[in-house]
């Protein structure tokens, strides 16, 4: 970076170096927690709180940890869809891809233990390849993601049907299920620790450091303006296609625990892609991209989770499920409405703030720090 | 002032030149034009006769339906947002419709009126949550239909009510035996949708909300009234539709309209038909050449007799190529200036401006 | 009057009279309030203190429309017409003339009409009604909002910098436009950063700073000087940084030779390490184009490109990169900035998506080259789309400097930015030369071309019209733009 | 998102109906519908102990005694086209039912009785359906129609045009509201069913103890009147029951029973299909909770998943053997022979001691099979249904 020190070494008017962030650590969780992105674990809180005083066994570790355990095939696939829509896009195959990946194993693997390995890198393998032909389709031949996902939904689901005549063969070995159904024993407190848990920790954490990544990053850079993000170098069609395969490779994950936890069956998977992608808006993500917390996709499927789970705990009649749902993902959504910016002006800015600064220092906004941008004339 | 323009004028002569090409609706019409040709050739494969009268019927009827519903999904995406509700509107127009008919003819007009005001409730509903709550159309209409739907499963179970002998004779006439009245109705709504978006205010600021909501805002549109009366619209051919469908079965139905898929349907025959799905670009006129591509590939694979699950893989195949085809083609790029199409047409040298820049 | 966002005064007691025929500029920094001010006369932003009195009549507008129908009528900042709608739809939205009264069809044939008409009145010819916005050129587009403006038989326009996106020979057929409307006694309010057109065109002038007031003067009693003095608050003798003396020219940097494809054609030219080479041309002389050329944008069709000697293959902006080019882009918010992200992730951009393993250093790194171009924010975790135009474009700088380039290519490196801000970029300009970058700078004020180039390259059509030395006149440079014989040349 | 046509496709049997047509429920106005009907619900208890006319070898061709068609006017010498005019393939049970048929198919192909059979698929649409249906009375040359009815009263109409047509007319699965067709074949019905499993639960529970009643998704007629007789027998006998529509999801399943297991002790679980009884099981499994007394159905995976845990279950039956028999009326058709106007198929559920002779007779056989499936007998057996191969 030499030309970079030597030209602002030499400008000689270096103002005053800008803060990372603005605020105490305290200061700015608060501003986090009035985003949507924040507000959705506020929310699942609540709905948790709802659920314990519903029904307290829910809220005994060992029961517990088995609703995050089987919550965690909903909120990775939350996670593969935000990174989509995140990009600007939509992935409306995720249910698909996750038949196609039940299919696989009752297919494949069967009762041979030694299909095991070989079948979960087929797995991987399609999963990638169904993110890629998304992703391809979208960029390249430019048609709207909405339009490709729901060609590769209707394709996929109807070839997959289409070679194994409509049904799998049935449950593959047990060891397979072990991935979504097993756990560790014997866990102190827990009683037994679920393997989707920690796929699910796993997942989230490598998805975590994948966002502040230059490539996480650069996938919401893409979202926001990829006409810019194209100039900045970044290869458009490339990053949205990686977001794409990971969105498949999510409902791979997904696929695999599920055929554990609740085995082969058509019907699994089905409407995956709606359920991702309510979560992840109830998560606050704002749909045409660039904005929104991977974590908050996975709260959302959480708070979506519990919010059925008090439903059935009330004894609310099953059919009204979808009407709760409904009224619910539209008064977030209304809610998060425009208050994404809430949290990020330039000032302090949480609704209630004081609008008491003096007229004449305008808190520290361009106009105030300005003075320093001349005195290198003359 | 005469020579600034001048230069203005060269560059737009320079351009018409470059830019004739095939728009996009001529574009979906040869699109449909060979996919009869190949479905004529099938179908003589077949032993049938792709143009006889049953055929003809059949193809006319399945445009019918989701034509309707294709046509209100066009005004809402055009206006840019999107209607997911179509399919549980849509059983519940057929039971609410179904329920007030009793199957008699005297309650035909007070049926079709509640039915059709209800629709027009559903989607004033939306439409205000679109435009004044500015919840995405996406999720807006999702919801809806989840609302919708708990109340379908709850209220309704199986079929319900029955149609007025009146509505299912129109179900079954048609002209000639070869035009089914439900297609006139398509087309008398396909004139109507078209009438209004291109001589009405109503149509234009559909257009202009839909290409820049800002932009129409600013111009003093006001943009709630255009997306409100879109998805009102939008509902209420859902709702047409519906009565079409209660014309045919006889009964309403709280699944009818999740049977049809009516909602991924309606919006990939409308993109089919080269509207934007950003909204801002796209006309009636192709969605119902969309809505005809699907009808006449469908028709043809029931001749053939193709696997229904093939049938999927067929129509998701489809949707991805076709749209392809004209997604490339609407990306606007510059005219370029050299190389084959450089334009022929090279107004002499132009005169400079008139008045020069002073230096400073 | 006064406005405050979200308590951040931006406008506090101002005051502004307008008279019939007037054309009244109004001045100012990046972020004085210039634009908020005119949203408020526009009706777009609701004053949260002080009247609005036109004709003699008290009013409040809470909507454009209102605005407009009170006799206000104004062009913003940014581009407000439908692409793909036609010239005719885009002047009579929301108020389409209809058949039979109130409640017929619209009346197509009447809204071409009179927009044919609208146009021949302003003294424009070959824009035809039914023309797809879409087609038009930058210049085209900003007639037809004048036009729009224009038709609302407006009292007052507004003008926000009109001129932005023209150049300067276009700027001749705005004025001629304007010229029209003062003689019909419209009075105008004409915002811009060119301190020249705003001599050329005003009676009257306000200057504001920071959301106050800071003085109204007949233009006439006004000198350039003098003015820059009241924007930025002290007078402001040299406006281009002299070329610094330790900066020698070393060998040829980038070198481009019948360079061709569809947009431009047998360009060949020469930028060597530590020279500023300047680009001036009509608007769509293929300028942009050029740049996005060498960048990677188009693929070159004929001719070369070497860089340092060695020869140059970039297929995507992302090749350019990598061969440690950089593009400013003429249109900050479309095609620089992702505007929701914050202030560091923008600047990091381009390591981040071109080289991710360096994206360390650079963020570590960042805050201090941030600091040193002086961007003015609360922090760096701020939202650009907050930040005032030249401050967006500071962060745009600093996104390139961070992978060290070697060649620097500039399209209007100063559009729509204040005078303070475009100093720091000519300074910063000359800083890169010294450190033996190469600069390739489009731009359509002519002054700038003319004070910060060694030479001046000459776009025309699509291909380079010829070069000239650094001390060439406006003249000089227009003539060779036009393609006009020398005779046509006013003094 | 719940979207009842997928999770219609999901679904095992859910194609029943038997419903006779005098029984279709009468549309009353608004409100909820009345599902139980005590005169069906009387009739359809007296044929579970009825004696069926014919060889039990091939229960397909037994019937109960009762109306007969004259079908001399339909004789004829040649080979005849049938057009078949289905539902939908999307979900197990028809599709070991369609890959059946077409196995039967050919059997008659072979024997010179049925030319050809042109099939066209709705969808489970039904509005395609009535299209498909129309079509093959204008297009389709038939020589008989045979309609597996997507629903009930929709199709009335549909199926009384193909009637008028003069051909012969066979309905079968689910009903219509009219009896203009030649035949109607179905196995007993949706009561019996629900008597069947909820006598099973009541004498094999305590009174007061608890079921979990797993249903599909409401509205299907059938489904709905297994549930209508089961509900009324569980109230009768002091047996508390809760159900959930599931949309045979089987992670819906497992959520529903840990959450209901999470609210206390859980004895006894009913399903309205055996589609996901597996996930049902597993729901106690992984909770750690006893087993329950459960009633699933003849589908292969929850009678080996019945096997392995030893639980106390019943196998209630939709005879998916059903399938053969329409092209085996049409032979009996054409050949001139009667048949029964309204065709009633056995019905017995699969008790603990005939398991293993089914699961031993099916082996190989896919999870999705339907162990009685009928098709023994026919060419291509076992490989076509252990491959599952669809045309
Ligand atoms: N919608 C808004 N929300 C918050 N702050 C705003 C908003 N609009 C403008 N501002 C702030 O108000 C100040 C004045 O902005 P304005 O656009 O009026 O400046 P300007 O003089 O037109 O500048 P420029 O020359 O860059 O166009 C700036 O600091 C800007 O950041
Ligand atoms: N062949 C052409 N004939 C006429 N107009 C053209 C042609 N090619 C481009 N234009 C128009 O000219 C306008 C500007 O083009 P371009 O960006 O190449 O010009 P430029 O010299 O870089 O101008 P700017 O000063 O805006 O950067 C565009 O609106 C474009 O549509
Ligand atoms: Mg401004
Ligand atoms: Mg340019």
């Amino acid at each position: 970076m030499s030309a970079t020190t030597s030209v602002t070494g030499s400008g000689g008017t270096a103002g005053r170096t800008l803060p990372l962030t603005e605020g105490s650590v305290v200061q700015r969780l608060l501003r986090g927690a009035v985003t949507p992105g924040g507000a959705v674990f506020i929310l699942a809180a609540i709905l948790f709180v709802a659920v314990v005083s519903a029904n307290p066994s829910f809220g005994e570790p060992p029961q517990l940890i088995r609703f995050i355990g089987r919550t965690a095939p909903i909120a990775i696939a939350a996670m593969g869809q935000y990174y989509v829509i995140v990009s600007g896009e939509f992935d409306l195959s995720m249910g698909a891809v996750i038949a196609t990946q039940v299919v696989i194993a009752g297919n494949y693997i069967g009762d041979d233990e030694s299909r095991v390995l070989p079948a979960l890198a087929l797995m991987f393998a399609v999963g990638a390849v169904v993110g890629l032909v998304n992703g391809l389709g979208t960029t390249l031949l430019r048609v709207p993601s909405f339009i490709v996902t729901l060609g590769t939904m209707l394709a996929l689901g109807g070839l997959v049907r289409f070679l194994t005549g409509g049904a799998a063969t049935g449950n593959p070995v047990d060891t397979f299920r072990e991935i979504g159904r097993g756990g560790i024993q014997d866990v102190p407190v827990l009683e037994v620790l679920p393997y989707p848990v920690i796929i699910l920790v796993v997942i989230m954490v490598g998805g975590v450091w994948l966002m502040r990544s230059p490539f996480g990053r650069t996938i919401i850079a893409t979202g926001d303006n990829p006409d810019a993000a194209g100039l900045a170098g970044a290869h458009v069609w490339w990053v949205k296609t990686r977001a794409f395969m990971l969105s498949s490779l999510s409902a791979t994950v997904a696929g695999i625990l599920l055929v554990g936890y609740a085995g082969v069956h058509p019907s699994v998977g089905a409407g995956y892609e709606f359920q991702a992608i309510t979560a992840v808006v109830l998560g606050g993500v704002v749909l045409g991209g660039g904005r929104g917390w991977l974590l908050s996709a996975a709260a959302g499927a959480f708070a979506l989770e519990l919010l059925f789970s008090f439903l059935n705990f009330q004894e609310i009649e099953s059919t009204w499920r979808p009407t709760v749902q409904g009224v619910i993902i539209i008064l977030a959504v209304a809610a998060a409405g425009r208050a994404w910016s809430l949290g990020r002006r330039p000032t302090r800015t949480s609704p209630p703030a004081p609008p008491a600064a003096p007229p004449a220092s305008p808190a520290p906004s361009p106009t105030t720090a300005r003075s320093g941008t001349e005195t290198g004339e003359i | 002032m005469a020579e600034p323009t001048e230069v203005v004028r060269r560059r737009r002569a320079a351009r018409a030149k470059g830019a004739k090409r095939l728009d996009s609706t001529a574009l979906i019409y040869l699109v449909l034009v060979g996919v009869i040709a190949a479905s004529v050739v099938l179908t003589a494969v077949e032993g049938r006769n792709f143009f006889s009268q049953g055929n003809v019927w059949a193809i006319l009827t399945a445009m019918s339906v989701l034509g309707l519903i294709a046509i209100g999904q066009t005004l809402v995406i055009l206006v840019g947002s999107l209607d997911l509700s179509v399919p549980y509107v849509v059983s519940l127009a057929t039971v609410i419709a179904a329920g007030g008919m009793k199957g008699l003819d005297g309650n035909i007009a007070a049926a079709t009126f509640n039915t059709l005001a209800l629709c027009a409730a559903i989607g004033l509903v939306m439409g205000l949550l679109v435009s004044l709550l500015h919840v995405h159309g996406f999720i807006a209409s999702l919801g809806i239909g989840l609302v919708v739907s708990g109340y379908l499963g709850t209220n309704y179970q199986g079929s319900h009510g029955a149609a007025a002998p009146d509505l299912r004779l129109l179900g079954r006439s048609g002209i000639g035996g070869w035009i089914p009245t439900a297609f006139v109705i398509l087309l008398v709504c396909a004139v109507l949708v078209t009438l209004l978006l291109r001589y009405t205010r109503l149509g234009h600021h559909v257009y202009a909300i839909g290409g820049n909501r800002d932009v129409a805002r600013m111009s003093g549109v006001r943009t709630a009234l255009p997306v409100v009366s879109a998805h009102v619209l939008c509902s209420v051919l859902a709702g047409l539709a519906a009565l079409l469908l209660l014309s045919r079965t006889g009964v309403g139905s709280p699944t009818i309209g999740s049977q049809g898929r009516y909602d991924l349907l309606s919006i990939a025959a409308v993109v089919l038909g080269g509207t934007l799905l950003a909204g801002g670009k796209g006309s009636v006129v192709g969605t119902i050449g969309g809505v005809a591509i699907f009808a006449v590939l469908d028709n043809v694979m029931g001749v053939m007799q193709v696997n229904p699950f093939l049938k999927d893989f067929v129509r998701g195949l489809v949707i991805v190529l076709a749209v392809a085809v004209y997604a490339r083609r609407s990306v606007v790029r510059r005219p370029p200036r050299f190389g084959a199409s450089r334009p022929v047409l090279h107004v002499p040298s132009p005169t400079g401006p008139s008045t020069k820049g002073e230096s400073a | 009057m006064s406005k405050s966002f979200f308590g951040n005064t931006v406008l506090d007691g101002l005051d502004l009279t307008l008279r019939a025929g007037e054309v009244h500029g109004l001045v100012g920094e990046n972020g004085a309030g210039k634009s908020t001010l005119m949203k408020m006369l526009a009706g777009v932003y609701t004053p949260d203190s002080g009247t609005i009195v036109v004709g003699g009549e008290q009013v409040s507008f809470s909507h454009p429309v209102q605005a407009q129908r009170a006799g206000v009528s104004t062009v913003f900042q940014e581009f407000n017409l439908l692409l793909e709608r036609t010239i005719a739809e885009n002047i009579w939205l929301g108020r389409e003339p209809r058949r039979f009264g109130r409640v017929g069809p619209v009346d197509t044939a009447r809204m071409r009409r009179d927009t044919d008409e609208l146009l021949a009145g302003l003294g424009v010819a070959g824009l035809k009604a039914g023309t797809l916005v879409r087609s038009l050129s930058v210049a085209e587009q900003q007639i037809v909002e004048i036009a729009k403006a224009v038709s609302f038989d407006a009292k007052v326009i507004q003008m926000d910098e009109p001129t932005a996106a023209l150049a300067d020979h276009e700027v001749e057929l705005l004025y001629a436009i304007i010229r029209r409307l003062t003689d019909r006694g419209v009075a105008i309010v004409y915002v811009s950063h060119r301190l020249k057109e705003i001599f050329d065109l005003c009676q009257t002038i306000t200057v504001l700073k920071d959301g106050q007031h800071v003085a109204t003067r007949p233009a006439a009693e006004l000198s350039e000087a003098e003015l820059v003095r009241l924007m930025v608050g002290r007078p402001l003798t040299t406006y281009f940084p002299e070329k610094p003396a330790d900066v020698s020219v070393g060998d040829v940097r980038l070198a481009l030779s019948g360079v061709g494809n569809g947009y431009v054609d047998g360009v060949s030219l020469e930028v060597r390490a530590g020279e500023i080479v300047g680009i001036a041309g009509l608007q769509g002389s293929g300028r942009t184009e050029l740049l996005e050329t060498v960048f990677g944008v188009h693929p070159v069709a004929r001719g070369s490109i070497t860089l340092d000697g060695a020869p140059l293959k970039v297929g995507s902006p992302r090749q350019g990169v990598r061969a440690r080019l950089a593009f400013i882009t003429e249109d900050r918010k479309a095609k620089g900035l992702a505007l929701n992200q914050s202030i560091l992730d923008n600047a990091l951009g381009v390591v981040r998506s071109v080289f991710p393993r360096r994206t360390t250093t650079a963020r570590r790194e960042m805050p201090g080259v941030l600091s040193g171009l002086d961007v003015a924010a609360a922090s760096l975790g701020q939202e650009v789309q907050f930040l005032s135009g030249g401050n967006q474009q500071k962060v745009v700088l600093a996104r390139w400097l961070s992978i060290d380039p070697l060649v620097v290519l500039m399209d209007e490196p100063t559009r729509g930015i204040d005078v303070g801000a475009k100093h720091r970029v000519y300074e910063l300009m000359r800083e890169l030369t010294r450190a033996g970058v190469a600069v390739l700078m489009v731009s359509s004020e002519l002054p700038e071309v003319i004070g910060m180039s060694d030479r001046i390259l000459v776009m025309r059509d699509g291909t380079l019209a010829g070069e000239l030395s650094a001390g060439a006149t406006e003249e000089a440079v227009l003539a060779m733009a036009t393609g006009a014989t020398s005779e046509e040349d006013a003094a | 998102t719940e979207d009842p046509t997928d999770s219609g496709s999901g679904t095992d049997d859910s194609s029943e109906t038997s419903e006779s047509p005098e029984a279709s429920e009468s549309p009353d106005e608004g409100g909820e519908q009345e599902w139980f009907d005590q005169a069906v619900y009387d009739e359809q208890f007296e044929q579970r102990s009825a004696t069926f006319e014919g060889d039990p070898e091939t229960p397909w061709l037994q019937y109960i005694d009762g109306e007969m068609t004259d079908t001399a006017d339909y004789k004829s010498n040649k080979a005849g086209k049938a057009c078949f005019a289905n539902a939908s393939i999307s979900n197990p049970w028809r599709q070991t039912g369609w890959i059946t048929m077409n196995q039967q198919l050919e059997a008659l192909q072979e024997k010179g009785v049925i030319s050809e059979m042109e099939t066209r698929d709705a969808g489970d649409d039904d509005n395609t359906q009535i299209a498909d249906i129309d079509y093959f009375i204008s297009e389709g040359n038939c020589d008989a129609f045979i309609i597996s009815p997507n629903s009930t009263a929709a199709m009335t109409d549909a199926v009384e045009r193909a009637c008028e047509t003069g051909k012969p007319v066979v309905v079968f699965d689910r009903g219509v509201e009219t009896d203009c067709a030649t035949t109607f074949i179905h196995p007993i019905g949706g009561f019996a069913w629900g008597i069947d499993t909820a006598e099973f639960l009541i004498d094999n529970l305590e009174e007061g103890d608890k079921v979990v009643a797993l249903r599909i998704l409401p509205g299907v007629d059938v489904l709905e009147q297994r549930w209508a007789a089961a509900q009324k027998l569980f109230e009768e006998n002091g047996i508390e029951a809760v159900d959930f529509f599931t949309g045979a999801d089987p992670t819906e399943i497992k959520t529903f029973i840990t959450d209901e297991l999470n609210k206390g002790e859980v004895q006894g679980v009913w399903m309205d299909a055996g589609d996901g009884a597996v996930a049902a099981i597993e729901a106690f499994e992984d909770f750690g909770a006893d087993l329950p007394v459960m009633t699933g159905e003849d589908e292969m995976s929850f009678l080996r998943k019945w096997e392995e845990t030893g639980l106390n279950g019943l196998a209630p039956v939709y005879s998916n053997f059903q399938w053969r028999t329409p092209l085996l009326a049409l032979e009996k058709i054409w050949a001139g022979e009667e048949v029964p106007k309204e065709w009633v198929l056995p019905q017995v559920p699969i008790t603990e001691d005939e398991r293993g002779d089914y699961l031993e007779a099916n082996e190989g056989m896919p999870d999705g099979h339907y162990a009685k499936f009928g098709g023994e007998d026919l060419p291509g057996y076992p490989e076509v249904w252990q491959e599952r191969q669809i045309p």
